[in-house]
């Protein structure tokens, strides 16, 4: 039972993992605060569902384009309301995309209403695969997949391209980047978008298996600001074994004292280990 | 006299404030609404001021004070309706237990930095909230209702639901305690040591501060006022539930008191004026139904304000300030050396 | 190559720099000299792009380029070495050449680049893998220049070269300018009045943000006003 | 004449990096003492394990704020070292930025005092001291490189230290303040002010120090009157290069 319980977590911590290496992306790389990072995924979601209800389609196929529609989002974002923000403090930013957070998110409410929404019937819904005594489903198998292969290219982008450089470079130093001749602007936006993306692959995952609702992605903030700094700020590999770590701990948490702890476990979880290493877990 | 005269100059804007916060609600009658508003902006101002306190002047960004919010509210509700306390020594009794619980937490917490400290405050009220969500003696799920015992004068003011006038006032003078209370610290050593603080940790250290002691001087001290603040709203609202605890709550002490301008103390009451200002016009004109409507305008409105004023309101005043500064700077350097240009207090 | 007319500029509503006019020709070395905060390092941001100026006109290659977004400007080729050398610390030796050139499109081409740049500076070869942030003060000085070299500008800004190095680090440091004098144009802004205006070919005094005097390294260093001021003497 | 402070086989390692290792010397009473060396000599970090920013891994700092009062600081944290009367300030200035001059120096002032009046006294008896009462106040923000210095020095005099440790403070200054920083130095150690200062700049470190101590990669290579230094071999080929020493002896 443990095992199944073991499963269980790091099947979603994977997702988990895709919406923090989001999330690191704005907060570690440029040091804001998105707090409608959750509302980016509710739009995600909404998104495929209104693929699946209104054109069936399944949300494996819209995946291309939650992850572009959200991408936009993130860009628009940054340019019409980041930018803007960009020079002032750090809460400052923050306190603008809380009220985005709010704009989205009563929009959301305004078209889709507060019932909840599920996608059903599709193509790896229901089915299982059976290891042993472990019971694997297939949509859950397969976002965690899906999310374990976007986290890496993320991963890979901001390592190994010539882009993804130049970002680290203008998260160390604006203007010295824009010395080099970097677009730092573009840059950031281009970042916003990239953490869009993130969390728009996410909701296409996640939709066969989660119902929706306008604040039902609230939590997922919350837990994708645990998780990035338990990664250490900015970190995506941190972000990615962070995530890891987070399902894994809530599955077992929650077996063990009950459902009503799994998110309580994993706050203790942080302020124990923060004690331990105060810049996170990987952190620099 | 000169002495009074130049306390009433230097802070005429807060005299002007407390006239108006005094006559505003005489002069609008019997209105509830506006009562309840204005009830609503001193408690969040109040809670605001405690949150300036630590993440203002020390520079220690809070994402949990809904942790001491709760705390307070839950403490009078507990004390009421089980074993008939007066409110007042139920407020009491939460402060010190919300200090109590910040100089716990934060003794070790204060090792954290920056946004590893702030998701920690965070963190510390989530625990909180699933264990008061589970916990029969606080009502667990279901919350708790503060009784009505008109016999009962223990509860003084959630008796009387159409008069919110004596209730209004006492919060107005609970809100002018702790404001007149931050302003001084300010002034005073303790200010100076957290605004070191807050600049730098490494000069704090240097000129002999202890920063983590005074981090926690200022957290208790912020947890007390946020407690004082729960435990108005429990009175006024009259029921409370684990929700308190939640990142919501936290938000709009936040959210205040950086749309009024961090670091300042009239910035939370003037950003609570903003906040619920904007919120009632949004209501009346759009109304209060189910679509949102009025909060999506209201989401637009705090980012044009804050788009096109970072500093928050206060902002502007310092803007208007300086720029008389530096143009009466310029004019006493044109006539004379500017070595009259002694006078001028220290004020900010 | 490089024509700044009556430049006014500063940070917010602070002025810094005074109706300020330079000229550098191409192929010169041109040294910036004066005190702290007398609007040198001012200068060079305003032709870099980094500050916008209040009035005024930049012109490099008979373009106007002080309207121009900061990374425009450096594609067409001015570099700039900008003050305390801002090397990119966690990026690795490579990584932080890559990006001064990152303008540069032609893979290859940086290639050859960051040869070149190993060639001159040969203790970056060494470091090539480690995190900039590990290098030692003047080994980071040199990691700036080659950075700055890495998009083969036309012209080169660099600030407070001298900075924080030990002596015999600067000595090093101006040799391995000496080494690149002759493929780039070089204007300088340093503090080391002496070392500075030996090393150049022409130079500007600035004070208070204002043009003071200027001329040939040689006639300066004998000037009265730079004897007083500056040497000390 | 008495040593004032005495640091003793001062060993400092980072992981594998090893910043300072048995380094030894007195700081004498009333006296300059400068400590010079290359970059990465370790010189900030010895300075930051007398302060106690950072624990020694042995070695130990004793300090006597009077004659036969003995007290071992070595790894104290650095609050409580300032309060026994030690102060430093800091190679990258850190002025308060959102605070004015004046509450700059009060910051410091509130060392001895609790009483606000007192500190604003003091600061601003600081601020003459230093030549800063034009730009009280200003903010800390809005400062020059230079005007930023003297608010540093301002700030730690300001806590009333016994011994002063001033962390590359006359970097980045043209000739003239560094002139002015020279004599203010000179008026402090006439007014009982122990001081020991690390720097680069030679013209300025030479004619006032009254001991020199050099470290190179972390050991201490020499110790001795500013002349001695000046002619030392080994300093010369570790630090001052043969064209400063060729210069220094033209003049």
């Amino acid at each position: 039972m443990l095992a199944q319980v073991i499963v269980n977590g790091i099947l979603t911590g994977f997702v988990y993992s895709l919406v923090a290496v989001g999330l690191t992306l704005t907060w570690g790389v440029m040091d804001i605060i998105n707090f409608a990072h959750g509302d980016f995924l509710l739009w995600g979601m909404y998104t495929a569902f209104g693929l699946w209800s209104v054109f069936s389609v399944d949300p494996i196929f819209s995946l291309p384009v939650t992850i572009v529609l959200i991408f936009l989002l993130g860009y628009l974002t940054y340019v019409l309301i980041i930018r803007r923000v960009l020079n002032a403090s750090g809460l400052t930013a923050l306190l603008a995309t809380f009220g985005f957070s709010m704009v989205l998110k009563n929009i959301a409410q305004l078209v889709f209403t507060a019932n909840y929404k599920n996608v059903t019937n599709t193509i790896f819904g229901g089915d299982t695969i059976k290891l042993g005594s472990i019971y694997i489903r297939h949509d859950y198998l397969a976002a965690a997949i899906g999310s374990l292969i976007l986290s890496l290219l993320v991963l890979l982008f901001i390592n190994k391209t010539k882009t993804g450089v130049a970002i680290k470079a203008t998260s160390i130093n604006r203007s010295t980047a824009q010395l080099m001749g970097i677009n730092t602007d573009g840059i950031f936006a281009f970042t916003f978008g990239l953490s869009g993306a993130c969390v728009g692959a996410a909701a296409s995952l996640m939709v066969p298996f989660t119902p929706i609702t306008p604040s039902s992605t609230a939590l997922y903030s919350i837990l994708a600001f645990v998780i990035v700094a338990l990664g250490g700020f900015g970190n995506i590999k941190g972000a990615l074994l962070a995530g890891l770590l987070v399902g894994v701990v809530e599955s077992v948490g929650g077996y063990l004292l009950g459902t009503s702890f799994k998110y309580a476990v994993i706050f203790m979880m942080y302020l124990i280990v923060m004690q331990i290493r105060p810049k996170g877990l990987f952190g620099w | 006299m000169v002495k009074i005269n130049k306390l009433f100059i230097e802070n005429s804007f807060a005299f002007v404030l407390l006239a108006l916060f005094i006559i505003v609600p005489l002069a609008v009658g019997e209105n509830a609404d506006i009562h309840n508003i204005i009830i609503y902006i001193l408690i969040y101002a109040l809670v605001g001021e405690g949150w300036n306190l630590i993440s203002g002047f020390t520079g220690q960004t809070s994402f949990g004070h809904a942790a001491y919010f709760g705390i307070g509210a839950y403490t009078v509700a507990v004390m009421g309706n089980k074993y008939d306390v007066v409110p007042w020594v139920g407020m009491l009794a939460g402060m010190l237990i919300a200090a109590a619980l910040a100089f716990l937490i934060n003794y070790q917490l204060f090792r954290l930095k920056g946004h590893y400290f702030a998701i920690a405050t965070l963190a510390v009220s989530e625990i909180l909230r699933t264990i008061f969500s589970v916990w029969p003696y606080v009502g667990g799920g279901d919350g708790i209702k503060i009784l009505f015992r008109p016999e009962n004068k223990a509860l003084w003011l959630a008796i009387d639901v159409r008069n919110r006038l004596p209730f209004l006032y006492i919060t107005l003078a609970l809100f002018v305690a702790v404001f007149v209370l931050c302003k001084m610290l300010e002034n005073s050593k303790m200010g100076y040591y957290w605004k070191a603080i807050r600049e730098s940790h490494e000069v704090a250290e240097a000129i002999g501060i202890n920063p983590q002691n005074y981090k926690v001087y200022a957290m208790m001290l912020s947890a007390a006022i946020a407690a004082v603040g729960g435990g108005l709203y429990v009175q006024f609202f009259k029921y409370i539930d684990s929700y308190v605890f939640s990142l919501d709550v936290s938000m709009i002490f936040v959210l205040v008191t950086v749309l009024g301008g961090i670091g300042n103390v009239y910035g939370p009451i003037i950003g609570s004026i903003i906040y619920y200002v904007l919120d009632l016009a949004m209501r009346r004109l759009l109304g209060g139904t189910a679509s949102g409507l009025n909060l999506i305008i209201f989401g637009i409105l705090i980012i044009v304000v804050v788009v096109y004023q970072p500093k928050g309101i206060m902002g502007i005043f310092d803007d208007i300030v300086n720029r008389r500064r530096l143009r009466k700077l310029k004019a006493s350097q044109a006539t004379t050396n500017a070595s009259s240009n002694q006078t001028g207090g220290d004020s900010k | 190559m490089l024509k700044v007319k009556n430049l006014n500029t500063g940070y917010g509503n602070v002025q810094i720099l005074y109706d300020f006019s330079c000229e550098v020709k191409p192929g010169e070395v041109v040294a910036m000299v004066g005190s702290n905060g007398s609007g040198k390092s001012t200068l060079l941001r305003a032709i870099s792009g980094i500050i916008k100026p209040f009035s005024g006109e930049i012109e490099f290659m008979g373009d106007r380029i002080d309207r121009m977004p900061a990374h425009k400007i450096v594609a067409r080729g001015i570099a700039h070495v900008p003050e305390g050398r801002q090397v990119f610390g966690k990026l690795s030796v490579t990584e932080n050449l890559m990006m001064g050139a990152f303008i540069v499109k032609e893979e290859e081409e940086k290639k050859i680049r960051l040869q070149e740049m190993y060639e001159v500076f040969p203790i970056l070869a060494e470091r090539s893998k480690q995190a900039a942030e590990t290098l030692s003060g003047g080994e980071q000085q040199m990691l700036a220049i080659a950075r700055g070299l890495m998009s083969s500008p036309k012209l080169l800004l660099i600030d407070e070269l001298s900075l924080g190095l030990a002596p015999v680090l600067v000595e090093r440091v101006f040799e391995a300018l000496n080494k690149i004098r002759n493929k780039v144009t070089i204007l300088l802004v340093e503090q080391k009045v002496q070392e500075a205006l030996e090393f150049a070919d022409r130079g500007y005094v600035i004070q208070n943000g204002r043009l003071v005097i200027s001329g040939t390294g040689e006639e300066l260093l004998k000037s009265d006003i730079v004897k007083q001021a500056y040497l000390g003497l | 004449m008495r040593n004032i402070i005495e640091i003793r086989n001062l060993t400092m390692k980072f992981g594998e990096l090893i910043a300072n290792e048995d380094v030894s010397f007195d700081i004498e009473h009333e006296h300059i003492v400068s400590l010079i060396g290359p970059n990465g000599a370790g010189k900030t970090t010895l300075f930051n394990c007398v302060t106690g920013f950072y624990k020694p891994c042995s070695g130990q700092v004793t300090y006597y704020p009077e004659e036969d009062n003995k007290i071992d600081i070595t790894g104290q944290p650095t609050h409580k070292i300032c309060k026994l009367g030690i102060t430093r300030t800091f190679q990258i200035v850190k002025t308060l930025s959102e605070m004015t001059v004046e509450q700059n120096v009060m910051a410091g002032a509130f060392l001895h005092t609790n009483r606000t009046s007192e500190a604003r006294e003091l600061a601003r008896h600081i601020l003459e001291q230093t030549g800063l009462t034009q730009k009280r106040d200003e903010l800390g923000r809005n400062l020059t490189v230079a005007e930023r210095k003297r608010v540093e020095i301002a700030r730690a005099l300001a806590t009333n230290p016994q011994v002063l440790m001033l962390d590359e403070c006359m970097a980045g200054l043209n000739q003239t303040e560094i002139k002015d920083v020279m004599n203010l130095i000179l008026k402090l150690k006439d007014s009982g002010q122990t001081l020991l200062i690390v720097e680069h700049i030679m013209e300025a470190i030479m004619p006032i120090s009254d001991k020199v101590v050099v470290l190179s990669s972390g050991k201490k290579i020499a110790e001795g009157s500013p002349q001695d230094i000046a002619n030392n071999d080994d300093v010369i080929k570790a630090y001052l290069g043969e064209k400063y020493h060729a210069k220094s002896k033209k003049s």
